[in-house]
């Protein structure tokens, strides 16, 4: 897939766009705030949005695009961490169960199985139980809710393409399995991998603030998007924006993640694209 | 099975979208309300009820439950004001002996009669160890129950005990008088899923965690109550959705309003907010036997560190006033008057206490606190603004009420969000938070004279004084700093236009205010 | 004297894509007589399939499609409407695809097949064990040895060849007049090849049904076919009687493919290929399509060449053709 | 048919064994949590006897293998004991029986509407191919997707509920009560929970559509004289309905997830709600209780999907 083409991708380059400026923001934006997530200020609570404020501030008068911007990070990394674990695990035991078959294959498929027969939710729920709440457990909450994925994906390619061409050839010249896995084999079943991992990154987002919305991921002070929106919630009635606002950050950003997720898919399979 | 909600053609028409819906009024709408046969009374905040024994109710909710289903010997009026109520008349006889003259022809839900035996079952159950009622150290004082006849009861303590007579009240005093004759023979079990009261109302059923349903007592002893046949009390965890479900027409009473939303709801006609001053006192407890708070300057350092009436005015969005101490101002004759220095916020000061502590900017701890709504808010508050003061280093961690609780009785914690709502006596504050066996004092403070103060108190029976030693207590314990008295928050109920005849009381007052309420 | 089925005259096929317009084939006439065999023979990318297709109207919506006339039975089907025309596929002109497995539905039985097609061409009313009946009859022409059971069988479950006969036998369950095969063979291996066209041979003469048979395969269309037609670059470049035109091509391009025909029948000893690649369909008008790879190449080729009658011949389009300089191709 | 049967019970059989092992992981890592049953209950006066006379009661003293085939036991027979704190003393089974059919009933709701709308929009997208209308449908599907539900569910609330006041913003009427009360009061949670699912459904529509749209027996199908409709009916759309109806079986993970959140936010007294109040009260076994539950809804979906999808397609069945 050439830049080239990924730059003719309308929905891919949406995507880009929008993820690219999320991630300035979130990195950025708070350096340039003069406000700090957690600056308080109780003679200006809850402000409705004014150019002091674009989001307004919330029942401590915190601005709430500032911790917007820093849950937002927070969530991300949350989610990121997560996600890539999933990865690494998931996309292991893929390419060896899709490799070798066997017994092997058997358990991995059937321990994802188990985890996806789990309510995405209510897997995450119930670690958050059995672990208690926190940043990292909400991130081992995502990869345990991902890592079926991942897996299931990545056996599929395998097996469709372990008696390719190439793969013999590396064989024949003997090359170690390690390496025909991950050298000759994952680079070629990458792209849905890579669909998979954007989109997985945007709901590994949502899963988080899910958690922390009914009080059971990140704790405050700490400002992920979840504890915001829970705290918005609050006062949902007398001062809606901050609910309302910093739930738009999240679906903004999910909708970049998405598009380039699509957009990706689209160069992989052109038969699907909206438009040339 | 109850009905959690009914949309009504009249709840619909309020809803503010008239033209909107009327056409498209669901037609199983108005079935509930023909007349006000049925009030939906919803309980907020709140949807754990674990038992509705009188003799084991601990939250609030369950005392919500246990009021309408049961009486005591005496009540408060509207005027908070102790009356009679199962007892016809009491009179001391000694210091230390109180006569109660009871009602007669007071059935229970079963039919059967209530009598002094049932009285008298009701205080050696509540004193029995083997039940392990947590409100047993209140009755811990009587020494001997009589009863001469039927329907008359005398309660003897071993030297005169002034709170006896608010502990007799229809409160969260544990002291609601059971049916000897079912309690005889049934289980405790049994009974707390399956109460018999002699109330105005008797439960139908009850969905845990969903609702419960309460139909009137046909023979009740007042004449003309309760009103309405029965009351579906569904139990809204969330406060603001109780806002909305009342006003989508969904219920017509709330036991709470969530303090943001009063502003508002003030103004809206949709809704009537009642609210007052309630008997209520929040407060940051400190374990005074672990680091860093077992160092009196320290604490001291931390009660100067913070303003309360910017608490008051960001957690319950202005719903309360600033504490002077623990006894709520509502029991006015016992409050402290002016606000002592102690709990005013003054950063010299609070720098000078730091530099005598032995612990200095930079000191950890962690300020336990639960639920989801202005709880979290009030330990983030008060932890912002002694981070920022004292430059030291809290951190909030959030669980549920329960395991707070529960780790404040094993003393595993260093500090908490806490706080107590409906205690009707200064005993219930003062004795019980601030002396040595006090059994709220999580705080394992300890102060000989303080204890003193709160024993004497106990035993005058004369208000003015009996006010006195409880302030001088308070003002003693203030010094100490055992715990950091912080607000009291304004109790609320909001009502559907229509309704009428529900009397706000500053304790919190529900179940038993819902037989007065006609019209709905 | 046998009677003209179809006639088509002036056939231009393009598709209009986002850079250009795309000719495919242009200016293509022929006809087929009632009962014969015409081969449509070319190289992929000859335009042979859009052609056929175009006659079935079965071509994507980005083409456009333009004829003077195409004369189905004597009136002119080209003005029909869809529905109109719609009536006529099936019933009249039917296709047979290169591809057997792919032409039927993977979820529904062989059986489904025919009925729906049975209440389709013989209203809803027909009697369902009526149309079961012919329908095994049917596939029991098309050498299907047990039909009962390939009606209740399910694509997978059956052979290339099998869905082969079985799509031919569905084509001629409607008995059609015309029936445009568009190399009905080519996915399939040798023996079953043969016993396919030995089909085809069977079904021509049984049935009074005429075909276009579509192939890049001369032995074939000398096999089948009464007449050919040789199509390069979306342009006919030779016709004629089968016979003839096999014996002496005229056409440069004809010869490079009548050559590699008698070759792979070891005929002729060595190999030659026609060399380079048939070009896009954006073709310079001044000039002979076939001339960058045209042997005899000269300078008098760059100009549109027309198609002209080459006596005891069919229609040629080559400058050279009946000069004597098209040299037999015998051994 | 013996080897479709066999299919159907090798895919039987595998569920059970994921619920067995599911109970056991559920079960282990309750017991690896962090808390002790006990002290959540007794709290207040909690001394060693009332502790060890608790764990006598609930069998906690046993030993461990010995537990879990009494828990195992009871599930079987839907008695998965007494809740510790949410409801103390009460049976989780009957807190189950009251609450399962609230959910179940969203959540189908949540899928009709899924389904109808994803119907009508990946048909037309597919249909009208590159032309705005797809572009549209599809940009409002990415737009689903990227909601999440329970902020969506209140953006419904401040729009529909307290804004125009046509649904009402809280509370459920039990299909028991009134089951038009029951599709009135559940619209709301019904759709935050069906949007993001309609997406997914309209995005897999559309592709299976397309992709059914180019195969060569839809083309065969034109040249045998069948229409437009019977096209689209036989060939295309019931061919995209395998992959379709896979997806919405694989979907029931994220709509049970959904419903946990949308339940509490909007008061319905489902599983999902009651899972996390035992959550927060560390109400361990109410949370294994619905947990194992979920996991049963879950394969059971699932199987029957499989059926269905294994009677729509004959080459699964092998």
């Amino acid at each position: 897939m050439k830049l080239k083409h990924f730059l003719h991708n309308r929905t891919a380059l949406a995507g880009l766009t929008i993820t690219t400026l999320f991630l300035l923001a979130v990195f950025f934006g708070p350096m340039l705030s003069k406000w700090s997530s957690n600056q308080h200020d109780f003679m200006n609570a809850l402000q409705p949005p004014s150019w002091a404020h674009p989001f307004g501030t919330d029942s401590l008068g915190r601005d709430v695009i500032t911790r917007v911007l820093e849950g937002a990070r927070i969530s991300l990394l949350i989610s990121v961490a997560g996600v890539f674990a999933a990865m690494v695990f998931g996309i292991t035991a893929g390419l060896y169960s899709g490799f070798h078959g066997g017994w092997m294959d058997v358990i991995v498929m059937r321990v994802v199985d188990l985890l996806f027969a789990f309510p995405a939710f209510v897997l995450a729920l119930f670690l958050m139980v059995a672990l208690g709440y926190g940043v990292t457990n909400v991130a081992l909450a995502i990869m345990l809710v991902y890592l079926p994925i991942f897996a299931r994906i990545t056996r599929n390619m395998t097996e469709t393409v372990r008696n390719d061409a190439y793969v013999q050839a590396a064989q024949v010249m003997g090359q170690g399995t390690p390496r025909i896995l991950f050298r000759e084999i994952l680079p070629n079943i990458s792209a849905p991998i890579l669909v998979q991992a954007t989109i997985a990154v945007a709901f590994g987002i949502v899963i988080e603030s899910g958690l922390s919305f009914i009080g059971l991921g990140v704790q405050p002070p700490t400002p992920s998007l979840g504890v915001i929106m829970a705290d918005g919630q609050e006062y949902f009635r007398r001062s809606p924006w901050v609910l309302t606002l910093s739930g738009l950050s999240v679906t903004v950003a999910l909708l970049g993640l998405n598009l380039l997720g699509d957009g990706i898919r689209d160069l992989s399979d052109p038969r699907l694209k909206v438009r040339e | 099975m109850t009905r959690s909600t009914t949309i009504s053609r009249r709840s619909l028409l309020k809803s503010g979208a008239a033209a909107t819906t009327v056409a498209m009024v669901p037609f199983w709408a108005g079935a509930a309300q023909a007349s006000c046969s049925t009030l939906r009374a919803g309980i907020t905040g709140y949807n754990v009820i674990n038992t509705l024994d009188p003799g084991q109710m601990t939250l609030i909710p369950e005392a919500y439950m246990v009021w309408g289903i049961f009486n005591c010997l005496l009540k408060f009026d509207e005027e908070m004001n102790i009356v009679p109520d199962l007892a016809e008349s009491y009179e001391s006889v000694s210091p230390t002996v109180l006569r109660f003259k009871l009602r007669e022809g007071v059935k229970f839900h079963d039919g059967e009669e209530m009598t002094s035996e049932d009285v008298k079952f009701t205080f050696d159950r509540l004193r029995d160890e083997a039940f392990g009622s947590p409100h047993r150290s209140k009755f811990s004082a009587i020494t001997e129950i009589r009863t001469p006849d039927d329907y008359t009861v005398e309660i003897e303590t071993e030297e005169p005990f002034a709170p006896m007579l608010s502990y007799l009240t229809n409160t969260r005093t544990g002291s609601q008088i059971v049916p000897k004759h079912i309690l005889e023979s049934g289980s405790n079990e049994e009974f707390a899923s399956n109460p018999v009261g002699t109330g105005p109302f008797k439960l139908v059923s009850h969905e845990p965690g969903a609702s419960l349903e309460l139909a009137a007592h046909g023979d009740y002893f007042e004449e003309g109550l309760p009103k309405v046949q029965t009351v579906e009390v569904p139990l809204i965890a969330e406060e603001s959705a109780g806002v909305t479900a009342l006003l989508g027409g969904s219920i017509d009473v709330t036991s709470t309003a969530p303090f943001a939303d009063v502003p508002e709801l003030e103004e809206d006609d949709r809704v009537q907010v009642l609210k007052q001053a309630g008997t209520s006192s929040r407060f940051v407890s400190l374990n005074n036997s672990v680091a860093p708070f077992d160092d009196v300057h320290f604490r001291r350092a931390l009660s100067y560190a913070f303003d309360r009436q910017a608490m008051v005015n960001v957690v319950l969005f202005g719903e309360g006033r600033a504490a002077n101490g623990i006894i709520p101002s509502s029991i006015s004759w016992a409050a402290t008057q002016e606000t002592p220095e102690l709990v005013t916020l003054n950063q010299e000061k609070a720098l000078a206490e730091l530099e005598k502590s032995k612990y200095g900017a930079g000191t950890e701890a962690t300020v336990l606190t639960w639920g989801s709504s202005w709880w979290k808010r009030f330990a983030e508050v008060f932890v912002l603004q002694v981070n920022q003061v004292l430059g030291v280093n809290f951190t909030v961690e959030v669980s549920d009420s329960g395991t707070v609780y529960q780790r404040m009785q094993t003393g595993d914690v260093q500090a908490s969000i806490w706080g107590w709502l409906g205690l009707v006596d200064p005993d219930e504050y003062a004795y019980e938070i601030y002396h040595t066996d006090g059994a709220r004092n999580f705080e394992h403070y300890s102060n000989p004279e303080v204890d003193k103060l709160l024993e004497a108190a106990r035993r005058e029976t004369d208000l003015e004084a009996r006010g006195a030693l409880y302030r001088e207590a308070e003002a003693l314990a203030i010094e100490d700093c055992p715990v950091l008295p912080c607000f009291e928050s304004n109790v609320h109920n909001l009502l559907a236009p229509d309704v009428d005849g529900f009397v706000q009381l500053p304790y919190s007052a529900f179940g038993a205010q819902l037989a007065a309420v006609g019209n709905c | 004297m046998t009677e003209t089925l179809l006639e088509v005259n002036d056939l231009n096929v393009a598709f209009r894509l986002a850079s250009a317009n795309l000719t495919v084939s242009s200016d293509v006439s022929f006809s087929v007589d009632r009962g014969k065999v015409l081969g449509l023979i070319g190289e992929s990318g000859s335009g042979k399939t859009v052609t056929s297709k175009a006659i079935l109207r079965l071509l994507p919506k980005n083409a456009s499609l333009e004829a003077n006339a195409i004369r189905f039975k004597g009136r002119d089907i080209s003005t029909l409407t869809e529905a109109e025309f719609n009536r006529l596929r099936g019933t009249e002109l039917a296709m047979i695809f290169q591809d057997p497995v792919g032409s039927f539905n993977p979820v529904k039985t062989i059986g489904w097949h025919f009925r729906t097609v049975g209440k389709l061409h013989r209203g809803a009313g027909a009697p369902r064990g009526e149309i079961m009946k012919e329908a095994k009859e049917v596939l029991a022409k098309a050498d299907i040895a047990d039909p009962e059971n390939a009606l209740r069988k399910y694509p997978h479950q059956m052979s290339g060849g099998m869905l082969q006969r079985c799509l031919i036998a569905l084509v001629m369950f409607s008995k059609p007049s015309l029936i445009v095969a568009d190399e009905p063979t080519t996915n399939l291996d040798n023996l079953v090849e043969r016993q396919i066209l030995d089909l085809f041979d069977k079904l021509r003469r049984e049935t009074d049904a005429s075909f276009i048979f579509i192939t890049h395969d001369m032995t074939i269309a000398e096999m089948i076919s009464d007449s050919v037609i040789v199509m390069y670059a979306g342009q006919i470049v030779e016709q004629g009687p089968t016979e003839a035109l096999m014996r002496r091509p005229q056409h440069p391009y004809t010869q490079g493919l009548v050559r590699t025909a008698r070759e792979l029948e070891g005929e002729v000893e060595t190999l030659t290929e026609i060399s380079g690649e048939i070009g896009t369909g954006v073709h310079p008008e001044n000039r002979c399509r076939f001339a960058p790879r045209c042997p005899l190449y000269e300078t008098a080729c760059d100009h549109a060449i027309a198609l002209r009658p080459v006596e005891g011949h069919g229609l040629v389009r080559c400058i050279k053709a009946g000069q004597g300089a098209a040299n037999e191709v015998t051994p | 048919m013996p080897s479709s049967l066999k299919y159907f019970l090798t895919r039987l059989s595998g569920s059970l064994v994921t619920m067995l092992v599911g109970t056991i992981v559920v079960f282990l890592v309750m017991k690896a949590a962090p808390g002790d049953p006990a002290l959540i209950v007794l709290g207040d006066y909690a001394t060693d006897e009332t502790v060890a006379a608790f764990n006598r009661k609930h069998g906690l003293d046993a030993p461990l293998m010995a537990q879990y085939l009494d828990w195992l036991g009871g599930l079987v027979r839907f008695d998965f004991g007494q809740s510790l704190s949410v409801s103390a003393g009460e049976n989780i089974g009957d807190l189950l029986l009251y609450r399962l059919p609230n959910t179940i009933f969203v959540g189908v709701y949540a899928i009709l509407i899924a389904v109808t709308l994803s119907l009508v929009l990946g048909t037309l997208a597919a249909l009208n191919r590159g032309t705005t209308v797809d572009t549209s449908a599809t940009s409002l599907a990415v737009l689903g997707v990227s909601m999440p539900d329970f902020w969506f569910g209140y953006m419904l609330i401040l729009g529909l509920s307290i804004g125009l006041g046509w649904f009402p913003s809280y509370g459920f009427t039990p299909p028991s009560d009134s089951l038009a009360g029951a599709f009135y009061s559940g619209f709301l949670p019904a759709l935050a929970i069906a949007a993001p699912m309609a997406a997914v459904f309209t995005r897999t529509l559309r592709t299976a559509l397309i992709e059914n749209l180019d195969r060569e027996h839809v083309m065969v199908a034109k040249a045998m004289g069948h229409s437009g409709r019977f096209r689209f009916l036989h060939h295309v759309f019931r061919n995209s309905l395998i992959p379709y109806i896979t997806v919405v079986g694989l979907q029931i993970r994220y709509l049970l997830g959904g419903v946990v959140i949308i339940e509490r936010i909007f008061g319905i007294n489902g599983v999902g709600s009651l899972m996390v109040e035992a959550a927060f009260a560390r109400d361990f076994f109410v949370v294994q209780a619905c947990a194992v539950v979920f996991l049963g809804i879950v394969l059971a979906v699932n199987y029957v999907v499989d059926l269905i999808c294994a009677m729509l397609d004959p080459r699964r069945v092998r």
